[in-house]
């Protein structure tokens, strides 16, 4: 159950990288509201808006849409930002308001 | 000088939360409190219910910023902000907003600048249901051009 | 659709005001209360206490007339105004006004309105205490520019 | 107590003509809350500032003051109106709001 055949064994640490993904919204009732994203190395948010919309079927066009904002650790950060293991990226429809 | 948002999971007590806010103030002349309720109605139709969706943590942040900004942009004393999440009926109370000021014309002021900010910049994504279905709500334009008001 | 404006010889209880204001509402979006409250000073010292004189009368009619021409004014559903005479003590509220409407901007806007007209049409002559005396208010020129905002 | 000796007996119904006054506010503290007028004849609202000026000590100054209103049987009236017997006239401040 650790890594995949597939992954070097020399570099072990990378092999658990995990992100935790949420969709908040209607982005939740359309894709589920929680994704775990595996990767090797850290991503920026610019990467994650593609590597997400590649893993959620369905999720490609609201990521590119730039009203679609990813915060990182409930941070709103740039698109250029590092995003790395154990992190949680939620993606959020625009705001409704109450 | 108090300035507090919260969100809750149930229905704010508007008359209770003005009681305790209103208690003891002497030294301000003015509150004015703000009760935001469910309508059974919207410009799609019938509304039986709303769903207030949120992001534990990040919402609760994103109200207090807009009260601090709210009690840095205006002369008042204190600000009460309490906004609800999850599943709410009509005529139920959605938010509950309460400002304290020695004058009035800043009480009416920050109440009127938190509401717009509210509408549009609180972590919050709105479903309307109805007898045809679910629908979430954007902000509609009227929104949008409350919240320019404001701009600097 | 119902406009009261009140006189009371004691303090209005504004959060039953507005549970009873609020309650079974469920076509309007939007209820703006206000609630003035008498102050431990002003710009003369200390207030120890206000007396409010009335025309009986007379100034429940000027309630009226103002509370009638900001339902003529906005588009809101209901208003109700309280507005107190006689002996208050610093804390203690002197008027309370509620507004309910389909949407908050006209809201705000009636209530608004309604304490700018209140502070300088209601018919009330009012007297501050304080322990170097008592003295005789009249509107102040701001409450006089904020009437103005209103003019056509 | 029925009139006085200089009043003409061949007009009885105007000895009685009694117009009640109202000071309110401050004017009441200074002058008296409550005064009644005798006149034989009725007045303009211009002739009462002047009438009661003359009759209650000391507030002949407020009651040219055009911020001084007089209202009669509660409504607001100009200064050019009618004031007949049993009326009542109340001398106001200006008001001072709540």
């Amino acid at each position: 159950m650790h890594g995949s055949v597939d992954l070097p064994d020399v570099e072990p640490d990378k092999v658990r990288m995990h992100i935790r993904i949420l969709f908040l919204g209607e982005f939740g009732v359309r894709y589920g509201r929680e994704h775990t994203l595996e990767c090797r190395e850290p991503l920026t948010v610019a990467d994650l808006r593609r590597r997400i919309g590649e893993q959620v079927e369905g999720a490609a066009a609201i990521l590119t849409r730039p009203d679609t904002r990813l915060v990182v650790d409930q941070t709103i950060v740039p698109d250029s930002a590092s995003v790395g293991p154990g992190q949680e990226v939620a993606v959020l429809p625009i705001y409704s308001g109450g | 000088m108090a300035i507090t948002a919260l969100l809750s999971h149930g229905p704010p007590s508007a008359e209770a939360e003005l009681a305790a806010f209103m208690s003891g103030r002497t030294g301000d002349g003015a509150v004015v409190a703000f009760v935001g309720l469910a309508r059974d109605s919207s410009r799609a139709g019938p509304v039986t219910g709303l769903f207030l969706d949120h992001y534990a943590g990040f919402t609760e942040r994103s109200l207090e910023v807009i009260a601090a900004d709210a009690h840095a942009r205006f002369p008042v004393s204190d600000i009460r902000v309490i906004h609800r999440c999850g599943d709410v009926a009509p005529g139920e109370a959605i938010v509950f907003v309460a400002v304290a000021a020695p004058h009035r014309r800043a009480a009416f002021e920050a109440a009127d600048y938190l509401m717009d900010r509210l509408k549009t910049e609180a972590a919050f994504w709105k479903r309307e249901d109805g007898p045809d279905g679910s629908r979430w709500i954007e902000p509609t334009d009227q929104d949008r051009a409350d919240r320019q008001r404001w701009s600097d």
